[in-house]
């Protein structure tokens, strides 16, 4: 029960962008493509995924002193790895992503999740907890990703949806509209927990 | 008993209400698009139709989904519609006002609470969503002109307003020497022309968007407001002079800066938006010397040939800053 | 960089200076609405068959009450008596027996406990006025002071602050100018227009009785131009006086406002939070100058003022002299009665006056005025949000920002609230009145004195 | 020459490209430290001096230490041929904000107390925040000269401290707006930023000279 609820609430109740607010220079950045929200999203669950491991393993040798910079070493390790082999290997996505994946290591949600998380606990349930919070950040990168590629260039995945005549709304991709989707969807979800809290009480 | 009624004092009161304030600003505003209409054709009717129908739409929905009190009849929204229609130039396609007046409405100003809580000008926002969103059918003013347009020079240039010209000549003459000698003539002979045509400027016999090319109709209608205190001098007077004196500094023609483009519209309806231009004596000036020194760094140096609207929306982002630090001093302080 | 913000301002101030007029900033102009009385010769009031009089008349320590249920009292027999220094007693207004002393509903809001007299009908006086009026230049300062209070004499602008404490300003103050109030600005009202009218020699005589008390050089008798035969009368009463001069004053809502005129008369401003003797004046009302006079030279207490009883309510608008303690109801039936059933009742003007649950409340001394609205001017329409017209900014004559203040306090963030001037306000309404939302902001701001009175008591 | 590209810098930093606005740095700060004026004014200082320093350190180090030049200081101190170390960029740059940070708060709060209790809780905030690393990368990215880079961090903290500030004043404005229930919060207040990005687009194109 408990492994199952360290998986689902990064996913739901606290997921890391709509409800933790964190991580948010990425998800507005990135999100111009599902492609690009896609990419993203991998690098994060990655480096999460490794650093939660290696700092559970270590936890209990670090001295709480000066365990923050010691983290952020295994980040930044795990970042430089994935920002090597993507720049080997998807050289466009790279490119497209461009500053966002060294950003990984200043990403909010990893340390949180260091220090939160797995420096307190074992390695089994901090690997639920980065596939949780990993899986959470991209889906609501996706989310918002779909809504900006879809009327921003007309496209999901790349595939147009429309016809030749649909003139897309060029302001989604731009950073106003990454900010008014992300503003918008937070609302939205606010205003349906709203609705169900009432039905409930 | 006899009934009695209870308030608080003062028991009198002024009888200009926000209905009467919007009502007679959208009065005010009719001239300017009616002669849009004689000068582009009736399709200008059309699009402020469009634009306003989809603004009262627009916040009627929104309230009824916030179950807030419905308040289209207080006329806001229908200004909104209206300064937004003319923003646009004669010829977009009917769904630009409407998807316009939608942004405008709803993420302008509903969002934030609705009329009074709004921080930037709603009409200016949905331009702005346009501009960003389609800037080729929010740049590129096909449309003919009734007696065809007087200034000459002008066939090379897509777009016809006198600013962009302007902007295509400055170019051309700043960088001068990697041009042939005719083409550096003739740019200047269009500036000498552009700068001679202040009255075609002024009665507004020159492209541009729907509310704004006549100059003439919307002094007067700002000189209606202004005799009747629904906009105070302050921004608009600030803001001309502001552009006035600095194309002056910068060589160029002040009257021309002036007259052309949609300073007037702006300085005197969309800078004074109460809402979101500031409520002090000092702020109010600042606001408008703000205004104009930016639509000038835009007109002359920017992306686009015309930067009234995004200098409005630029300053209004600094109203609260300029409220909080131009608070008037208390009466003996 | 902040220096350049701040030459930037004060070149913003330079020119917003020249600009201004030489009056007071912002203000507003209401219709005067004084055609209902200004040419009404002020009558007696027939006297009631009882009278409701509150021994809380004025700001300051309550007086002492010296009477008993069922006691015979003349006319002028004090009722109370002072035992502090800001503090004034009252007196019975007509001759009768004391009926009860009881919690009624005091014209200010609120119960007050009250002495209720009913009438004999024979008006004896307990202490009746000389024949030729005492001569008032040889009795001694302190002496004039103590026979002021005595009187019961308080404000009778509306603020009811006790005269005599007004008159003794610490040493390191000196006064040169006393102004005299009779800007009367307020709509409607006509009660000291008609004074300086009728009793211009007795009011001058006050004027006198005054400076003499706080050795003031010079007095400026300060009246609205609208009216203008005051103005004349008081001019050519004067003419002989150096010391005296009559000023007229553009018409402006709150032109009679304490610092307001202060600023009109002297150009000089009251510091803010500060007193009018912090800079050298006193400012008294008109018929607190006859007051003070008929109190010294007649030994007359202040059992009666002049009162406007007027309105679109009432059917035939009067000026009344009315004794204290005399019931609404009892003017008004005196005026003609009602012209409508549904009427909002004021005391004192439409600016400043409060609305009346009943019109069993009696004349106090700050009573100015009962206005009686129908429904055609009792304005009762729905707040609308504020849509930052800086009208309320513009008028204010305070300079304050009564949207932010309001709005601050709507919040109940009474800190910024103060931030933003909160206790300077003086409530004149003029933002309340100009505003197009209909915004209450002088009730809101009411409010936020009360929590603010409220937060300080319990810290 | 220089000076019109430090102008160029600038005027991009602050206006064009503002880092807040335009790139996406620095929102976990501008979303939550712009409530009220007087925290966003501090912070703005903070960040500004964060990044100059960043700025000119990272670049040092990059450039001495990382790259395979022949200015290369480990080359030369260890005589062997310059190492390519460029790969270790992010862990030098993060390596060294870190300690940067901590030693400039250690350094206020022994001179200058005054300034430590206006910066001084913003600055372990700074850490985290991706602008300074961003900036950092992008001097590189960028190729600028130490000059440069210097600027160009200063202005960038300049173009967030201008966000910040204009968002702080609007929120305090929106405080007491009769907001929707749902959109309370973070979700106008993005909202707010996508306005303020929309009246930020003014100035695209912007070329000074």
């Amino acid at each position: 029960m408990s492994f199952k609820k360290d998986l689902i609430k990064g996913i739901f109740q606290e997921n890391p962008v709509f409800r933790l607010m964190l991580g948010l220079c990425p998800v507005l950045a990135t999100s111009t493509s599902v492609q690009n929200a896609l990419g993203m999203g991998s690098a994060v669950i990655f480096v999460l995924l490794c650093s939660n491991i290696i700092v559970s393993l270590v936890r209990n040798w670090v001295p709480a002193k000066i365990r923050i910079p010691i983290y952020i070493s295994i980040i930044a390790t795990f970042v430089t790895i994935v920002d090597l082999v993507m720049a080997g290997y998807l050289p466009d996505l790279h490119k497209s992503l461009g500053l966002f994946i060294p950003l990984i290591v200043v990403n909010c949600i990893i340390l949180g999740r260091a220090e939160a998380f797995a420096g307190k606990n074992g390695v089994f349930r901090s690997i639920l907890d980065a596939l949780g919070m990993g899986i959470g950040f991209t889906l609501a990168l996706t989310i918002i990703a779909t809504f900006r590629e879809i009327l921003g260039n007309g496209t999901w995945m790349g595939v147009p949806l429309f016809g030749p005549s649909f003139e897309p709304v060029l302001l989604m991709i731009l950073s106003p509209g990454a900010f008014i989707t992300i503003g918008l969807l937070i609302g939205l979800l606010n205003w349906t927990d709203h609705a169900r809290k009432i039905r409930h009480s | 008993m006899n009934q009695r009624f209870i308030s608080a004092s003062p028991h009198i009161h002024d009888n200009l209400n926000i209905q009467k304030i919007m009502v007679t600003v959208i009065i005010t505003l009719i001239p300017a698009g009616a002669w849009a209409i004689y000068l582009f054709g009736l399709q200008v009717l059309w699009i402020t139709l469009t634009a306003i129908v989809s603004a009262v739409l627009t916040e009627f929905v929104c309230q009824k989904i916030m179950k807030r009190p419905v308040s289209i009849l207080d006329g806001s929204a229908v200004l909104t519609g209206l300064l937004l229609a003319y923003n646009l130039p004669p010829d977009v396609p009917l769904w630009i006002p409407a998807v316009g007046s939608l942004v405008a409405v709803f993420i302008g100003k509903q969002i934030f609470g609705g009329l009074g809580f709004n921080p930037m000008n709603p009409a200016l926002i949905g331009r702005a969503f346009l501009m960003a969103s389609w800037p080729v059918h929010m740049t590129v003013f096909d449309a003919p002109l009734r007696n065809n347009m007087p200034v000459s020079g002008i066939d090379s240039v897509t777009g016809a307003t006198p600013l962009a010209v302007f902007k295509h000549m400055r170019e051309i003459l700043i960088h001068k020497s990697d041009l042939l000698p005719e083409q550096v003539t003739q740019a200047q002979q269009t500036m000498a022309e552009l700068n001679g045509a202040y009255m075609k400027l002024f009665i507004g016999q020159v492209g541009g968007c729907i509310g704004e090319v006549s100059a003439l109709l919307l002094f007067l209608g700002g000189c209606y407001l202004l005799y009747h205190h629904i906009i105070s001098w302050k921004i608009p007077v600030a803001y001309i002079g502001t552009v006035m004196i600095l194309t002056t500094i910068l060589g160029e023609n002040p009257l021309f800066h002036a007259l052309s483009g949609g300073l007037f519209l702006g300085a005197i309806y969309m800078a004074t938006d109460m809402v979101t231009s500031p409520v002090t004596f000092r702020g109010r000036l600042l606001f408008g010397v703000g205004c104009g020194i930016l639509t000038v760094v835009i007109r002359f140096w920017g992306g686009y040939p015309e930067g009234v609207s995004y200098s409005i929306l630029l300053m209004n982002l600094v109203t609260p800053l300029l409220d909080k630090y131009t608070r008037p001093k208390v009466f003996g302080g | 960089m902040n220096i350049i913000a701040t030459a930037l301002l004060d070149l913003v101030d330079l020119i917003a200076g020249s600009v201004r007029s030489r009056a007071f900033s912002g203000g507003v102009h209401p219709e005067d609405c004084k055609h209902y009385t200004e040419h009404k010769i002020i009558e007696q009031c027939p006297l009631p068959d009882y009278v409701i009089i509150p021994l809380q008349q004025h700001i300051g320590a309550p007086s002492e009450c010296l009477v008993e249920k069922g006691m015979s009292v003349k006319t002028g027999q004090p009722l109370s008596k002072s035992t502090q220094f800001v503090s004034v007693p009252v007196h019975a207004s007509i001759s009768g027996r004391i009926a009860a002393i009881e919690k009624r509903p005091h014209p200010g809001g609120n119960q007050s406990l009250s002495i209720v007299i009913e009438n004999d009908g024979k008006d004896e006086w307990f202490d009746p006025a000389p024949d030729t009026p005492i001569d008032t230049d040889n009795i001694d300062i302190d002496d004039l002071k103590q026979r002021i209070q005595d009187a019961g004499i308080a404000g009778m602008g509306g603020a009811s602050f006790p005269t005599h404490v007004k008159l003794s300003p610490p040493s390191d103050k000196p006064i040169d100018v006393i102004i005299l109030n009779g800007v009367e600005c307020e709509p409607y009202l006509t009660a000291d227009h008609r004074l300086m009218l009728e009793k211009t020699d007795e009011i001058l005589k006050g004027l006198h009785i005054l400076m003499r008390i706080v050795r003031a050089k010079k007095a400026i008798i300060g009246i609205e131009k609208n009216k203008a035969d005051a103005i004349q009368l008081m001019q050519k009463k004067t003419k002989r006086w150096k010391k005296i001069s009559v000023l007229p004053l553009p018409v402006k809502y709150p032109q009679g406002g304490e610092k307001q005129l202060i600023r009109a008369a002297l150009k000089r401003q009251v510091p803010a939070g500060g007193l009018p003797m912090d800079i050298g004046c006193i400012v008294q009302n008109v018929a607190t100058a006859l007051a003070v006079y008929e109190a010294v030279a007649f030994r007359k207490p202040l059992i009666e003022r002049i009162v406007t009883v007027t309105g679109p309510g009432i059917t035939e608008p009067k000026n009344f002299r009315a004794r204290i303690g005399t019931p609404f109801h009892h003017l008004i039936t005196a005026s003609g009665g009602y012209t409508t059933s549904d009427v909002k009742i004021i005391h004192g003007g439409p600016m400043m006056g409060i609305t009346e649950l009943s019109d069993q409340v009696p004349v106090i001394k700050g009573t100015s005025g009962i206005l009686v609205l129908d429904q055609s001017v009792s304005d009762l329409s729905r707040e609308q949000p504020c849509i930052s017209c800086a009208r309320c900014v513009d008028v204010c004559p305070m300079k304050l920002m009564p949207n932010r203040i309001a709005s601050f306090v709507e919040h109940d963030r009474i800190d910024e609230a103060v931030a933003y001037g909160l206790s300077h306000c003086i409530e004149c309404g003029s933002c309340s009145y100009i505003c197009p939302a209909k915004r209450h902001l002088v009730h809101y701001i009411k409010h936020g004195k009360a929590l603010l009175v409220r937060k300080r008591n319990s810290s | 020459m220089e000076i019109k590209m430090l102008l160029i810098i600038s005027v991009s930093a602050i206006l064009v490209s503002n880092f807040v606005l335009h790139r996406f740095l620095g929102l976990c700060p501008y979303i939550g430290v712009s409530r009220q004026l007087d925290s966003a004014v501090g912070m703005g200082m903070a960040v500004v001096f964060v990044m100059s320093i960043a700025s000119a350190v990272t670049w040092v180090v990059y450039r001495y230490f990382l790259e395979p030049t022949p200015v290369n200081l480990l080359a030369r101190w260890l005589h062997v041929n310059p190492p390519d170390l460029t790969f270790l960029r992010t862990i030098a740059f993060i390596l060294i904000i870190a300690s940067l940070v901590q030693f400039v708060e250690m350094v206020i709060q022994k001179t200058s107390p005054g300034l430590y209790r206006s910066l001084g809780i913003y600055l372990p905030l700074i850490t985290t925040n991706c602008a300074v690393l961003g900036v950092s990368i992008l001097n590189i990215d960028q190729d600028y000269n130490f000059l440069q880079s210097l600027t160009n961090g200063f202005m960038s903290g300049i173009g967030f401290t201008l966000a910040l500030v204009l968002m702080a004043g609007l929120r305090e404005k929106l405080e007491l707006a009769n907001v929707p229930r749902a959109m309370r919060g973070a979700p106008i207040a993005f909202i707010m930023a996508g306005c303020m990005a929309l009246a930020f687009l003014g100035f695209a194109g912007l070329k000074i000279g």
